[in-house]
């Protein structure tokens, strides 16, 4: 099954914990955290495209999308960054001829930046349940709204 | 535009919506050989349970006037059509990035297996009203204009009204 | 084979810039420098070691070998070689970021696999810094209008 | 570890790069003397002889009173506990630690009113409140794990109410955001408590069954009524009224604060109001509600509870009361103790500038960076006979130091470090402590045995034993006990007894039981701005350094994301100023100047410019102002101009 690392945008405090995770594990990061306009904090990382038009692209076969994974093959890496050129979010990057996102940190059971994460803000997650929660959530926030409303102070007869 | 409207107090949870909704999706629009089908239909409403309150609310795509999907979208395989105002879905040009999934306040937008993109609610283009509405039961999801919706809740609010001044108690 | 001497040609039709076969180059022979609006690549006449790695690395097969025994003389060149490339600049920072036929290879590429509009993405034309940030700015918007103080 | 019940496995930025600071090769490896050639290397053995020798010397020319020690939130209950134990035994209670600079009033002003100067529920409680009120805390970046519980709150319905004159990540979780201007908490709180009143939303039961002196808090609310506060606060006294309303009526409602409230000359008022508020409304006690002042470092809780207090000695018993006095003078088998209190951290400075204090002890402390008014801590420092400065870096203090001891981080010994939320948790070496850098413990035993002290040098665990004879808080810690789960919670009196993880849930740590409600009143910050110094400058933290920045400006990739002191100013000031984002700015106050970078945002108002206090420089600027009672001094205001460089 496909995962990816996704972010709750209403949680993330631009703290770039993520960031410093996924360096001391990861060497360089590949989380980048930057606050837009003041108001709000947005960690972008590797969307795991199911139809990665950085493979698209690829000459050498290095990227590969194989079993809900892209895989990437080093040795047949030409280091010709045009994989850097399509994509659409610029998460792909050429470092010392070689392309550097994020995979997850493979080998571990969470991803670092997600274990991190002080406001439970980044969580990884299977693209078939990302609506769930929102769903749920929206659901109580209707029924709240139906119900009647709650009492105007709770002591103020004490 | 007309849209499915939800009368929550309606629900009782029967999910009837969600499998009108799969049938009118798949290959052959008919329950029995839609089960047997691949790729398997999917439903793109879904009702909520919530088991604290006992309760259950249907939630779909609200086409948003200002939609998150489609700002966020960076192929515009999510994409408004201006004649008929809904946000509608492109898969050939969806590459799978859950952006979309991602940002949505409704959580609405599912992802279809074996294509490997995403899906959401389309109103139906081939019905005149969407599926969901017309398997609705209890009329719980309403197909209509926003203005409409809104006099049909006002009537029901005055006739609410009049009954309690028939009987001389307020409900 | 052993060959002491063989010439380098490079395409300049089919070459897009990349530098693919900078980094390939075990002695480091073919090299590139980048000004204002332009990037050069420049590749030597001769090698003398008999590898391949900077053609096997090209994206577009463009580089191919000629030795002087094959009677192909009128096409060897015995100097160096130096080829221009136009770079394209951010429509929002103005760096010059990629060559004009590379963006144009992706673009193909990509139409390959999902039916892009003739211009390609908007993406296109931005530097990969900057996809980044108009990306984080879309997806923060509705956030941003929820927490207008 | 995820199943930490405060952090959840997670980390913030600064314990993410924590190898980086702790193998850093800036590391004090070996002990160094200043000679007229620069530092030189010597044996532990003859660092520990000088050190006593010129304390003994102090002692005997001018006095135990020419002695001063200044400890270190960052160490150990066991150091702390030692470093205390041998101020007094020289006979001077001129012993205190940094809390002086971030939550003195805490102790003064929660100590007055609810009896106990300490966080009244853990952090986690957070996430069952109905109404969280945080008032001049960045919890977001000072605190990130704090947020985690807020956002669980939040995704429960509470509603989040954030007071702060910036707008800060943190204000981004507000559902509703009170842009005060620097100095008016008090009168923002007397408002709330001016609307709850007169609408009747008090806890009435509470009130008569709990606490004590209301009916003078009533006449005293009088003048707040919302119009007036919105006056003196700038907040539109609708926003005053909501954030009353929803305080009050909520089930279950919790105040956060931290140093927004307790860094002023009025932070004992401040801390205060917070308090009647709580009591007002009955919000205390139970799961949920409480005061929860958030601490800055890993044991500013525990040095206090150690005693490194100039007027308390362990177990916040009073200097000069003759009971508490007593009980120490038994355990610690002499019969003198001073009865006098001794200077705090910031009169310990203004005494050496005057010749009072001849010899000083830091640990892990860099007074330079961190105290207010930095070209006074440095003449004073000059001014000392003999400075002692234990450090694992070489700090701007160190460089003013005569003995120079290198010490082990917290990582690199064992002892017990006590939590913002009062969680007293034993902590294991996991690393070696580079070259002959040792533990604190160890070096405070050697140096006690030097002075002729009478106790021999023991385990951290044995010191322990001892701590929870002398602080009846401590009574069931043992080291095995809090090695079994994560820690334990004080009071915890005795050895099976669980934890008190909420206080007084039945009664008031007060003498009868009953909780003071305090009437305050708003005064005005020491320094406002004027025609000569038209800026208000506040200071704080930012999410990617830590204090004084010794450790966290040593980590690479902390620096590179945060390189320089900034100033953040308000983008119309900077338009009529014609300042650009990235010019270097000149900024001077009464006391100083400084450079720092222009970063031109919204997240301040006009008039209004903030500093964080993590680079040398920022504190070149603030004001020296005391608070009465705590005598921490108002490093959030002070009246500031600047100019393009």
């Amino acid at each position: 099954m496909p995962e990816a690392v996704y972010a709750d945008l209403s949680r993330c405090i631009a703290c770039h914990a993520c960031e410093l995770a996924c360096e001391r594990e990861n060497e360089s990061a590949k989380i980048f955290v930057q606050v837009v306009r003041g108001l709000a904090a947005v960690p972008v990382s590797c969307r795991q495209c199911e139809t990665p038009l950085c493979a698209a692209v690829c000459p050498g076969e290095a990227l590969n999308y194989r079993d809900s994974r892209l895989e990437y093959d080093a040795e047949k890496c030409t280091g010709c960054r045009l994989c850097v050129l399509a994509c659409p979010f610029g998460t792909a990057e050429l470092r010392a001829g070689v392309v550097e996102r994020c995979d997850l940190c493979q080998g571990k059971e969470i991803p670092a930046c997600v274990a991190t994460c002080p406001s439970g803000a980044l969580f990884c997650a299977e693209a078939e349940n990302l609506g769930e929660d929102i769903r749920t959530r929206r659901a109580e926030r209707i029924k709240k709204a139906l119900g009647n409303p709650e009492p105007a102070g709770r002591r103020v007869n004490r | 535009m007309k849209e499915v409207m939800i009368r929550p107090e309606r629900c009782m949870g029967c999910r009837s919506c969600e499998i009108a909704c799969a049938v009118e999706h798949s290959e052959s629009k008919d329950l029995f050989s839609a089960i047997g089908e691949s790729p398997v239909p999917c439903k793109r409403i879904y009702v909520e349970y919530i088991p604290d309150l006992a309760v259950a609310i249907p939630i779909t795509c609200r086409h948003c006037e200002d939609a998150p999907c489609t700002t966020v979208c960076p192929t515009k395989a999510l994409s408004r059509d201006e004649v008929s105002r809904r946000v509608i879905h492109s898969p050939e040009l969806c590459i799978g990035c859950w952006t979309c999934s991602m940002v949505c306040n409704y959580g609405v937008i599912g992802r279809q297996k074996e294509a490997r993109v995403a899906m959401k609610c389309d109103l139906c283009p081939d019905r005149e009203i969407p599926a969901c509405v017309e398997a609705c039961p209890t009329r719980a999801l309403v197909y209509a204009e926003v203005k409409d919706f809104s006099g049909i809740k006002r009537s029901q609010a005055a006739l609410k009204l009049a009954k309690g001044m028939q009987t001389g108690s307020i409900p | 084979m052993k060959e002491s001497t063989r010439t380098l040609a490079p395409e300049e039709e089919k070459c897009i810039g990349c530098r693919a076969c900078t980094s390939a180059c075990p002695e480091k022979l073919i090299t590139f420098s980048e000004e204002e609006k332009l990037r050069s690549i420049s590749f030597p006449a001769n090698c003398s070691s008999d590898c391949e790695l900077c053609a096997l690395a090209c994206p577009e097969k463009a580089i191919s070998f000629i030795f002087p025994d094959e009677g192909e003389k009128s096409r060897v060149s015995l100097e160096s070689q130096t080829l221009n490339f136009e770079l394209v600049p951010c429509q929002k920072c103005g760096t010059a970021f990629a060559t004009r036929r590379e963006l144009e290879k992706v673009r193909t590429a990509i139409s390959e696999k999902i039916p892009l509009p003739s211009t390609g993405g908007f993406w296109m034309e931005l530097c990969p810094g900057c996809r980044q940030a108009a990306f984080r700015e879309k997806q923060a918007k509705t956030i941003i209008q929820a927490r207008k103080f | 570890m995820p199943e930490h019940p405060v952090n959840e496995g997670s980390l913030c930025p600064k314990g993410n790069t924590t190898l980086e600071v702790l193998n850093h090769p800036d590391r004090l490896k070996f002990p160094l003397r200043k000679t007229e050639n620069g530092w030189e290397r010597i044996e532990w053995e003859a660092a520990l002889d000088l050190a006593a020798a010129k304390m003994k010397g102090s002692l005997e020319k001018s006095g135990p009173d020419s002695l001063a020690f200044l400890g270190s939130a960052k160490c150990s209950n066991e150091e702390n506990y030692i470093f205390q134990k041998i101020a007094r035994l020289l006979g001077t209670n001129n012993v205190d630690n940094c809390a002086r600079l971030c939550h003195a009033s805490t102790l003064t002003g929660l100590g007055k009113t609810l009896g106990t100067g300490a966080m009244t529920n853990p952090i986690s409680d957070l996430a069952s409140s109905e109404c969280i009120f945080v008032i001049g805390s960045n919890f977001a970046e000072n605190h990130p794990p704090v947020s985690r519980q807020v956002l669980r709150a939040k995704e429960k319905g509470a509603f989040v109410i954030v007071a702060d004159p910036r707008i800060t990540p943190t204000s981004w979780l507000a559902d509703l955001a009170l842009r005060l201007k620097p100095g008016t908490d008090i009168a923002l709180l007397n408002g709330m408590m001016h609307v709850i009143v007169s609408e009747g939303l008090w806890d009435r039961r509470f009130v008569r069954e709990r606490t004590r002196g209301f009916s003078e808090l009533e006449q005293n609310l009088q003048r707040y009524d919302p119009e007036t506060v919105s006056r003196i606060t700038g907040i539109p006294s609708a926003d005053i009224i909501k954030a009353a309303r929803a305080y009050a009526r909520a089930g279950t409602a919790a105040i956060v604060y931290s140093m927004g409230i307790t860094q002023h000359s009025s932070g004992t008022d401040n801390v205060t109001a917070c308090a009647d508020l709580a009591l007002i409304c009955g919000h205390i006690g139970e799961k949920g509600t409480g005061i929860l002042p958030l601490r800055g470092q890993n044991n500013v809780q525990g040095a206090c509870d150690m005693g490194a207090l100039a007027e308390f000695y362990p177990g916040y018993g009073k200097v000069g009361d003759p009971e508490a006095a007593g009980r120490l003078q038994t355990l610690w088998r002499t019969d003198e103790l001073s009865e006098h209190p001794g200077k705090t951290a910031t009169e310990m400075v203004e005494a050496a500038g005057k010749g009072k204090i001849k010899t000083l002890y830091v640990i892990g402390e860099d007074p330079v960076n961190s105290h207010p008014d930095s070209s006074q801590v440095k003449k004073a420092l000059e001014n000392l006979d003999f400075l002692i400065v234990q450090d694992i870096f070489m700090t701007d203090t160190a460089e003013y130091a005569d003995l120079i001891l290198p010490a082990a981080a917290f990582a690199e010994k064992e002892g017990s470090f006590t939590s913002t939320e009062r969680r007293v948790q034993w902590v294991e070496p996991a690393l070696l402590p580079p070259g002959e850098a040792r533990a604190d413990l160890e070096i405070l035993f050697g140096l006690a045995e030097k002075l002729g002290l009478d106790f021999p040098c023991r385990g951290a665990g044995e010191v322990l034993e001892e701590i929870s004879v002398a602080v009846p808080a401590y009574g069931g810690m043992e080291k095995e006990r809090m090695k079994k789960g994560f820690g334990l919670v004080w009071p915890c009196p005795g050895p099976a007894h669980p934890g008190t993880p909420i206080l007084h849930t039945e009664s008031f740590k007060t003498p009868d039981g009953f909780a003071r409600i305090i009437p305050v009143e708003h005064r005005s910050p020491a320094e406002t701005p004027g025609p000569e110094y038209p800026f208000l400058l506040t200071t704080g933290r930012t999410v990617l350094h830590y204090n004084a920045g010794s450790m966290s400006r040593r980590s690479k990739s902390l620096l590179k994301k945060e390189p320089e002191l900034y100033v953040e100013i308000n983008p119309a000031d900077a338009r009529t100023m014609e300042i650009r984002d990235g010019n270097k700015l000149f900024l001077e106050t009464r006391r100083g100047k400084t450079e720092a970078t222009a970063r031109l945002t919204e997240r301040v108002g006009q008039g209004v410019l903030f500093m964080p206090f993590h680079f040398p420089g920022t504190n070149a600027l603030t004001a020296g102002s005391l608070d009465r009672e705590a005598k921490i001094p108002e490093f959030k205001v002070s009246a500031c101009r600047i100019r393009r460089y």
